[in-house]
């Protein structure tokens, strides 16, 4: 299964950061979107995939005993889940007053602040 | 009175979804539902709460009746090649007044297959609904409020 | 292979099947409501398959997810509504 | 006890709760701010202290033995590094005392502000590659949002840039701690470094390296992933920017620092010889673009790009005196970049622009903000016996002490370029008539700043001008704290005794 | 334009709603749930309501500002870190009551911890989705 | 036994169920029937696939949660499917061209959207002039 | 004497206030700090010239090897006391030349920063110690050339002279590094000592070429002479004392200090010796041409300098004599004669030469002065630029092959007497060339006193050679030799070759002095040649600097995000993609087989969806695709084995679509502004990336490790932190502090939307 998760990491890799060098501002955003689904597989992946076992410890057992999924990547990817969250939803608030204010939503259009002389 | 017995209601879901039937996990739903009922204030709470639980037992058989009647219907039309309906949207005036009749009057009525609640008029007075089987519209909206109004006003009335 | 092992394939084949078929209908439209509901019937078929899948691997904890689930699909399928409420062009809402 | 590696991220988050709960009171919240500003300071001091006497401190965050909880971890240099945030937040916010507008006080300018210090020292203090993303996360989060606060047209369009390059730094950053916890199976950098060895895959360690290298290179903003700089910095308001120029890229170059010299030092060849042409790039690539700047900020934005490579070029020789030396330059740096941000804001103040064009005549109408300028602007440019020279006469020393010539070539040529640029800046915005007073008009500032806020603005600028003349007179105790830091940094074992303990 | 049908229904869903958030929040510490996925529901529940009230109804049912959630969340995360210091140990060392309580079971600084993250989650997504709304 | 018959039946049957909504899903002509066929289908089924498990697993918790579930999606799916369908409605979304009535034309006001009551009566007649 | 200096540095604090109190008087009060100098120097001329050394030395940088260390011995004295004494006369004639100036007191502040700065130069005995002081001294007279900041050719000339003597400093500082690395000691006392070691070091050649770029610079030796002429945009007095009597002098102090370490040697003495001769006539030869008086001055002391390096390069006792006697004699009329030309300026209001004539009536004091200064510049008898000649003759007809330097230094010579003609003679004599706007009379006391006692030691000292031979000069070749010297200047040698050399110079001079105007005349086709000269390549190479900086510039910063964002994924594959394939990773493409088919089509779902995200034109199917994968995402996680992931996911990925779903009927209409170009071109890169992130995924995965962490969890989640959910556990407890940081994001970014939304500080100031 790892040959194929890689292959759905590579993937969503691949469109986020094709999406991301679009030129429309929401592309970009959901680029953004995209390439962190792709970092949390990826840590999903490194913690080598287990099926059918969560890490939980079974009532009236004080631990467990069979081989259970690994749960620390669990928890780091809830917290960047977590964390790309918040983010997302700035830049989402973002673009939108991107687009209110500079009344485009083209980003070549947003470098009046940024050119070479 | 009615929002203590919502207040109870919600107590006993609390200890029905934490699945442990102990009275300090009781006290403790009855608690929290206090709080959330504070929270939120909701308005009105059903009445005639226990009066009504022979007429909801009769209305779930003739809904449950009603569900497997239209899904096979449906099922059939889905399955069959080439189409064969006659859809539409009708008016249906409405005799019962709250929303929270209104309310499960259009969930009934969406829930069945084949019809869906479009909406409501601002002054409540119609419901419209699409129908996938409109033989004659008279029938269909005699068969609505013969049918699921009636029982509704039952149960909730 | 017992009963439930038979029947865990075959509603697993059936489940994935209307995925497929929802998924169809999300990427073919033609309006904004159909891609909606097509989405609204994946995350039904998401709830299913979730059972199914506690139901196979004899781990009941996975219904707690189907309880999210069966929360958030609603909530997304109302804001889908919220926006086309919003949404008056109907060139755009034909998604192209 | 331990508190004292506690405080540099409690006291900021105490602050920023307190803060947040007089949303109301802009007074309150004035008076909170700085007070948690100047308890940051002290407790940098106190650490540092107590690091110079004691070695490397580490505290175990939950009780939980080193590997598997999270630990907290100081040596000099993380101590160092703090102090500077003290600095940094100290003086940028007795400065905004004067330089804010009500509307982005009132919209929690102060509660972000300490975040992102908190952000930023836990940056520094955490032994925990993971941790550290996470404070990576909150000091960028923080910065976005005061980036883009006001909403004005520039600053959107600045944030809409550095949140996107930042995100891609964020991600590559992310999924190298992903990589790496695949390959290795750990978290704790003390851990990691012992373990780094023992991985069987032949390159992998190698490719981390430079998977972390770009990471932290686009936050550090070297070349060619430093856009988002200069697209931003020239965007907020003064105070914003004096924060972002002084201290946030600083982070980016500790985090390369801290993974190059504990994690990554089995491929030298292939990894410091990179990090050393991206610094000789990076160097020259962006004093040209500051050459060609005719806006205050945007001058000093490639300014501070440049400089960053001699940061990153004493990581690259790797001797013992070029990471001393690097040490010393981000000291000197955070402070003369806070410095000439801050002295930006008061040109501003005084004149309304940061246009190059319509700047001028500040030496003879305000002589004290020329010399307050000319000080961190000589310090950039190397004039002895400011900080900025010291920095570079280690690093080239260093540099010539392993026969690096190339790069010492190129670190003396970007100082004389540096110097060019602070100089031309110096001619056209201070020496020169102001354009206006050509047409025979007299100065007359845009919106006249009052004697008391002048006091105000002048303060903390006047304490970074003064401090990077004293770290350059006495240069002999600042640079001793550093060669000790950088004994630390060299020396990993101690490191990894004060974090594992008795682990074998 | 509100729609009668949602808005009775969600009427009667929130009450509901919450409760359940509370539920995994309680015993998060014990099976799958915990402050994040209980606040995301809370904030679920709540987001549904402005989406079927407005925005200016879900304000006065909600009765707190979002953003005092949100500090009420960060100081009791914060504080229960901090409690373990008064006893000479390191920031956020788990203090646990010996009593056992059903449902959520031990009650101890780390569950406290868990509340300030169902605050802050709750705050937060309540004040991007209210400030979004209302305009 | 009983209980594992009892639930590979649950499981058949939700699962078809459920399949008959996706293919309805497909084959409808418009958006509405689509509605119509497959939100229901689809509750049933998921309906009949939380009682299998109810059945698999006979702990009280477990089938007090299915039985939370189930009446959740009950409640929520119509109210979702009015949503949905109102708004296609308003946004235009065309009937199917073989549909025979339309009672809801043009009773939206074009601005804020409130929805108005026709006269029954006079709806009647004018029906009553169609048909003459 | 440590102490001395670093008081000047803290004295140059006080002159604005001064000002403030004292207006015209300021200067008579400040010249008192180089007055006392002075004297203070003066106490050690009896110790110094019996052959004693003073030395100081305090602690500064001694992890670095540097030291506050300063060495006094007879070169270092020769040059303070000109430092100190020119200094206060420089000061004093300031005070009035500026009077009213309403930056006087930072003017002084300034000089005396200089002062100080240059005092440290020649007593710094460390070398980078020294190299402090030297750009000190650079970086003053920037700001002195610069002093009216309102001009802009004296802020270019300001920074052409910084830039000029800073890249000079710069590889006077690698080379003293290089030095130091090569002696092993950066006291220039011990250094003196390893002339030998240093000498035969394989990084003599550049040791030796950086520093005398240092010097040549420093000392505007020929092709870098150029800023010096520029710099006369300075006030006169600045011009007088940096720009001839002292900081220009300090490159040929600095060759004069370091020659016992580095001359001696065939590359010594042929770089060395022909470029101070070329820059010698060069300097003559451009003198001539010039009428503003000022430039004459400038040319000829680049002459001056010159010849000074000349006579170090030529390195022998009588050259070493010479040149320490022609600096001296420098100073003194070069000086003098500055100050004539500022008073006359002052006066007068011109520095033509053309319109000066027949002012010795009005100004009398200021004549004698001018008068007695150009007769030392012209080097005749009895002054002591003549005996300095004298003893360049004897020190150039030594050498072998003789011909070229003596017939440089003859035509050099000639030269001077023309320059010397034209600023000393020329404006007091003949009939007045012209009416000026006021009548000119006699500058205060205060500002001729100046040059005439400058102008009056030139020829005393000529008159009685021998005290400054014995006290003075014969310590400082001593010094520059590392020799005991014995130094006894005449003016009588008897008639002999040098007499006659220097008496047909004269005679040359004179008669060129005559023809002065028929000779520029001549001169003039070389004047398109001579504006292609070093100062035009120095013009060139900024340009083309510029140009180069815009180039790269645009093409790095232009401001498209979409750029950038390639330049850095291309960055990123490359270089991660070339670590990679230095070794050969091993990929364990094999794992595959255990696929279940649901988590197959859940795979090929999600990845349908990303392509319906690239791909759609509906912005709302993008949303619900971008829903779709996020869902996909979490049935993942809840296959294996994450269900609270799942749930986290399911959440999150929904609200994230509502958010999206509430901003986006806010967007205009969707679509894509690349060209098809643009969209292949980044499909290609974004396709290298994602397989390169295959790939890494690959190798990761198939390296095998032990689990080190989750032992330990599920060991302790249950008995130590009391909780079954071991995710749930390591997020509160063991990993808390993450937990914290994340729930302030988000806190973050909920302030974030808010103040996005309802703050717009921009409206309010009207942009
Ligand atoms: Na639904
Ligand atoms: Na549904």
């Amino acid at each position: 299964m790892e040959v194929v998760m890689s292959f759905v990491i590579g993937g969503l890799y691949a469109s986020g950061l094709y999406l991301m060098m679009r030129r429309n501002i929401l592309k970009l955003v959901l680029g953004i979107a995209l390439l962190s689904h792709a970092a949390n597989l990826l840590i999903f992946t490194m913690g080598r995939l287990t099926r059918g076992h969560p890490p939980l410890i079974p009532p009236g057992e004080v631990r467990v005993l069979e081989s259970i999924a690994d749960p620390l990547p669990e928890a780091l990817i809830l917290t960047a889940i977590v964390i790309g969250f918040g983010v997302q939803a700035f830049a989402i608030v973002l673009i939108r007053r991107c687009f209110e204010t500079l009344g485009t939503d083209d980003l070549d259009e947003m470098r009046s602040t940024d050119r070479a002389p | 009175m009615t929002t203590f017995i919502l207040n109870l209601f919600l107590a006993f879901s609390w200890v029905t979804v934490t699945g442990h039937f102990e009275p300090l996990n009781f006290f403790i739903g009855f608690i929290l539902a206090y709080v959330m009922l504070w929270l939120v204030r909701s308005g009105s709470a059903p009445s005639n709460y226990f009066k009504k639980v022979q007429q909801v037992i009769g209305f779930i058989f003739f809904f449950g009746h009603e569900l497997v009647k239209a899904n096979l219907r449906v099922a059939w039309e889905v399955i069959r090649p080439g189409h064969h309906m006659y859809p539409g949207v009708v008016a249906i005036p409405l005799d019962i007044k709250t929303d929270a009749e209104i309310t499960m009057l259009a969930n009934l009525i969406t829930l069945t297959p084949g019809t869906l609640t479009l909406d409501v008029s601002s002054d409540r007075k119609i419901l419209y609904v699409h129908a996938m089987y409109i033989e004659d519209v008279d029938e269909f909206t005699r068969s609505i409020k013969e049918g699921f109004e009636k029982r509704v006003q039952e149960v909730l009335g | 292979m017992s009963l439930i092992e038979i029947s865990v394939h075959f509603s697993t084949a059936m489940l994935s099947l209307t995925v497929v078929f929802a998924f169809i209908r999300l990427v073919r439209g033609p309006s904004l409501p159909d891609r909606v509901i097509a989405l609204d019937l994946m995350t039904t078929v998401g709830i299913g398959i979730i059972a199914v899948y506690a139901i196979s691997t004899d781990k009941p904890v996975f219904l707690d997810v189907a309880v999210i689930l069966a929360l958030v699909s609603f909530l997304g399928t109302i804001a889908f509504a919220y926006y086309l409420q919003k949404v008056t062009d109907i060139a755009d809402l034909k998604g192209d | 006890m331990n508190l004292v590696l506690l405080f540099p991220i409690l006291i900021p988050f105490a602050t920023a709760v307190a803060c947040l709960l007089a949303w109301k009171q802009r007074h309150v919240q004035r008076v909170l701010s700085i007070t948690g500003a100047v308890l940051l300071q002290a407790s940098g001091f106190l650490l540092l202290v107590s690091v110079w006497q004691s070695g490397i401190r580490a505290v175990q965050m939950g009780n939980w033995p080193a590997p598997f909880g999270i630990t907290l971890v100081s040596d000099l240099f993380s101590a160092i590094m703090i102090v500077m945030a003290g600095l940094t937040g100290v003086t940028v916010l007795v400065y905004s005392l004067a330089d804010m507008d009500t509307g982005r006080e009132s919209f929690g300018y102060h509660p972000l502000m300490h975040i992102l210090l908190m952000g930023v020292c836990g940056a520094f203090i955490t032994g925990d590659v993971f941790n550290l993303y996470v404070w990576f996360e909150v000091m960028l989060i923080a910065s976005f949002v005061l980036l883009g606060l006001g909403g004005e047209k520039a600053q959107l369009e600045g944030t809409v840039k550095y949140v996107t390059l930042n995100l891609m730094s964020s991600a590559l950053f992310l999924a190298a701690v992903g990589i790496m916890y695949g390959a290795v199976g750990t978290l704790n950098m003390a851990d990691l470094a012992r373990h780094m060895g023992t991985v069987k895959q032949p390159g992998l360690v190698t490719t981390l390296a430079t998977l972390f290298l770009l990471a932290f290179g686009i936050k550090a903003a070297i070349f060619p992933l430093f856009f988002w700089l200069p697209a931003s910095y020239p965007t907020p308001p003064a105070p914003i920017a004096a924060i972002f120029a002084g201290l946030l890229t600083k982070v980016g170059i500790y985090a390369l620092i801290r993974v190059f010299t504990l994690l990554f030092v089995q491929d030298l060849e292939y990894t410091h010889a990179l990090l050393l042409v991206l610094a000789g790039l990076t160097m020259i690539s962006g004093i040209l673009g500051a050459l060609v700047q005719n806006e205050l900020r945007r001058i000093l934005s490639f300014v501070l790009v440049s400089h960053i490579g001699f940061m990153i070029m004493g990581l690259g020789i790797f001797t013992h005196l070029a990471i001393t030396a690097s040490v010393f330059y981000i000291v000197h740096d955070v402070i003369v970049k806070t410095g000439l941000f801050l002295v930006g804001g008061v040109v501003r103040a005084e004149r309304g622009t940061y246009e190059m064009s319509s700047l001028g005549g500040l030496y003879s109408s305000n002589p004290w903000l020329s010399a307050l300028f000319l000080l961190p602007a000589l310090s950039v440019g190397g004039i002895p016996p400011l900080s900025g020279f010291w920095g570079k006469l280690v690093l080239v020393k260093a540099g010539m002490e392993t026969g690096q010539y190339l790069i010492v070539a190129t670190a003396l040529i970007v100082a004389l370029l540096s110097l060019l640029v602070m100089m031309k800046m110096w001619a056209d915005a201070f020496w020169r008539d102001s354009p206006g007073s050509a047409a025979g008009g007299s100065v007359v500032s845009a919106n006249p700043v009052s004697f008391e806020s002048r006091l105000v603005l002048f303060c903390p600028i006047g304490v970074l001008g003064l401090l990077t003349l004293a770290a350059g007179i006495f240069a002999e105790p600042v640079l001793t704290v550093c060669s000790r830091a950088a004994d630390q940094l060299l020396n990993t074992e101690e490191y990894i005794r004060a974090v594992l303990g008795g682990i074998p | 334009m509100i729609s009668l049908i949602l808005a009775t229904a969600i009427r009667y869903l929130l009450p509901l709603l919450l409760l359940l958030s509370v539920y995994i929040l309680l015993r998060g510490h014990n099976a799958p749930g915990g402050g994040f996925i209980g606040g995301l529901v809370a904030s679920s529940a709540f987001a549904l309501f402005a989406l079927a009230h407005g925005v200016d109804l879900s304000k006065r049912v909600l009765r707190i500002a979002p953003r005092n959630l949100i500090t009420a969340g960060l100081f009791t995360a914060g504080s229960s870190g901090c409690v373990p210091l008064f006893f000479n140990l390191p920031f956020m060392t788990g203090l646990w009551f010996e009593t056992h309580i059903n449902v959520i079971g031990k009650l101890g600084t780390p569950f406290f911890f868990d509340l300030g993250v169902f605050l802050v989650v709750l705050g937060v997504t309540l004040m991007i989705i209210f400030s979004l709304m209302e305009e | 036994m009983f209980q594992e018959a009892v639930c590979a039946i649950f499981l058949i049957v939700g699962s078809t169920f459920i399949f008959i909504a996706g293919l309805g899903m497909l084959r409808m002509p418009d958006l509405f029937m689509r509605m119509s066929a497959s939100t229901k289908a689809s509750t049933l089924g998921v309906g009949f696939l939380l009682t299998a498990l109810a059945f698999k697993f006979t702990q009280l918790d477990i089938v007090s949660r299915a039985v939370a579930v189930i009446v959740f999606v009950i409640l929520t799916a119509p109210v979702a499917a009015h949503m949905i369908g109102r708004a296609a409605y308003i946004a235009g979304v065309p009937l199917w061209y073989r549909s025979v009535i339309d009672e809801l034309c043009g009773q939206y006001d074009r601005c804020d959207h409130r929805l108005g009551s026709i006269d029954i009566r006079t709806q009647d007649d004018e029906r009553a002039e169609g048909d003459a | 004497m440590v102490w001395i200096v670093l008081l000047s540095f803290v004295s140059a604090f006080f002159p604005p206030w001064l000002c403030r109190v004292l207006h015209s008087r300021t200067g008579w009060i400040v010249a008192l700090l180089p007055a006392a100098i002075t004297a203070y120097f003066a106490r050690f001329i009896e110790e110094i010239s019996s052959g004693g050394t003073v030395v100081e030395s305090m602690g500064w940088v001694p992890c670095l090897g540097i030291e506050l260390s300063f060495h006094l011995d007879g070169l270092s004295l020769l040059f303070a006391l000109l430092i100190s004494g020119i200094g206060t006369l420089v000061v004093i004639y300031s005070g009035s030349y500026l009077a009213g100036h309403y930056q006087l007191g930072r003017f002084y502040s300034t000089l005396l920063i200089f002062m100080a700065s240059m005092l440290g130069t020649v007593l710094a005995d460390n070398v980078i110690t020294l190299f402090v002081f030297w750009e000190l001294t650079s970086f003053s007279s920037y700001l002195l050339i610069g002093f009216n900041s309102d001009q802009k050719p004296a802020r270019e000339a300001a920074l052409q002279a910084l830039l000029v003597t800073g890249a000079g400093g710069l590889a006077l500082l690698a080379g003293f590094l290089l030095l130091g690395q090569a002696a092993g000691t950066l006291e220039i006392s011990a250094l003196l000592a390893k002339g030998d070691a240093v000498r035969s070091h394989p990084f003599y050649v550049p040791i030796l070429l950086l520093i005398l770029a240092g010097a040549m610079t420093k000392s505007a030796q020929f092709p870098f002479h150029f800023w010096l002429p520029n710099a006369m945009q300075a006030p006169t007095p600045v011009s007088t004392y940096l720009h001839s009597a002292t900081m220009v002098k300090a490159g040929v102090y600095l060759l004069a200090r370091l020659s016992p370490v580095l001359a001696g040697t065939a590359i010594w003495e042929n770089v060395v010796t022909p470029v101070g001769m070329i820059t010698m006539l060069t300097g003559a030869f451009l003198s001539l041409l010039q009428t503003d008086l000022k430039l004459v001055l400038a040319y000829s002391t680049v002459s001056a300098l010159g010849g000074m390096t000349m006579m170090l390069g030529v390195g022998s006792q009588p050259a070493a004599e010479a040149a320490v006697m022609f600096l001296v004699a420098h100073a003194l009329y070069k000086g003098a004669l500055f100050l004539v030309v500022g008073i006359l300026d002052h006066e007068t209001g011109t520095r033509q030469s053309g319109r000066l004539g027949g002012l010795f009536r009005a100004m009398p004091a200021t004549g004698l002065a001018g008068i007695l200064a150009g007769f030392s510049m012209a080097g005749f008898m009895p002054s002591f630029n003549f005996i300095a000649k004298e003893q360049t003759y004897a020190a150039i007809l030594e050498t072998t092959p003789a011909v070229f330097l003596t017939a440089a230094f003859f035509v050099a010579g000639t030269c001077y007497v023309v320059v010397g003609g034209i600023t000393g003679f020329q404006p007091f004599t003949g009939r007045p060339r012209e009416r000026f706007l006021k009548p000119p009379h006699e500058a205060p006391p205060s500002m001729w006193v100046c040059p005439l006692i400058m102008a009056a030691a030139g020829v005393l000292v000529g008159v009685f050679p021998s005290p400054a031979g014995k006290y003075m000069l014969s310590s400082a070749v001593g010094a520059v030799l590392q020799a005991p010297s014995e130094v006894q200047p005449a003016l009588w040698h008897g008639p002999d070759v040098k007499l006659f050399l220097s008496t047909a110079a004269m005679l040359a001079g004179i008669c060129l002095y005559l023809a002065r105007a028929k000779f520029r005349r001549s001169m003039e086709p070389l004047t398109p040649l001579l504006s292609k000269g070093p100062e035009h390549l120095y013009s060139l190479s900024l340009a083309w600097l510029d140009t180069i900086a815009c180039a790269q510039t645009r093409v790095l910063q232009s401001g498209r995000l979409n750029l950038y964002l390639l330049i850095t994924i291309v960055t990123t594959t490359g270089l991660v993609g070339a670590s990679m394939l230095e070794h050969e990773p091993i990929l364990g493409l094999e794992r595959w087989s255990d696929l279940h088919i649901y988590e197959a089509i859940l795979a090929v779902v999600l990845l349908t969806s990303t392509v319906v995200i690239v791909r759609s034109r509906s912005r709302l199917a993008a949303v619900a695709a971008l829903g779709v994968v996020g869902y996909a995402v979490a049935l993942l996680f809840l296959l294996f084995s994450a269900p609270d992931l799942a749930m986290t996911q399911f959440c999150i990925e929904t609200l994230s679509v509502v958010l999206l779903v509430m901003v986006l009927y806010r967007l205009p209409r969707y679509r894509d502004y690349s060209s098809g170009k643009e969209r292949f071109r980044d499909a290609v890169v974004a396709t290298l990336a994602g397989g390169l992130i295959t790939a890494l995924v690959l190798v990761a995965t198939a390296v095998t490790r032990e689990a080190r962490l989750t032992p330990f969890f599920t060991e302790h989640s249950l008995l130590l932190a009391k909780g079954r959910n071991i995710v749930n556990v390591i997020l509160v407890d063991f990993r808390g502090l993450d937990t914290l940081g994340e729930i302030t994001v988000l806190a973050v970014a909920a302030l974030g939307v808010y103040s996005l939304l309802k703050l717009n500080t921009g409206k309010k100031s009207g942009d």
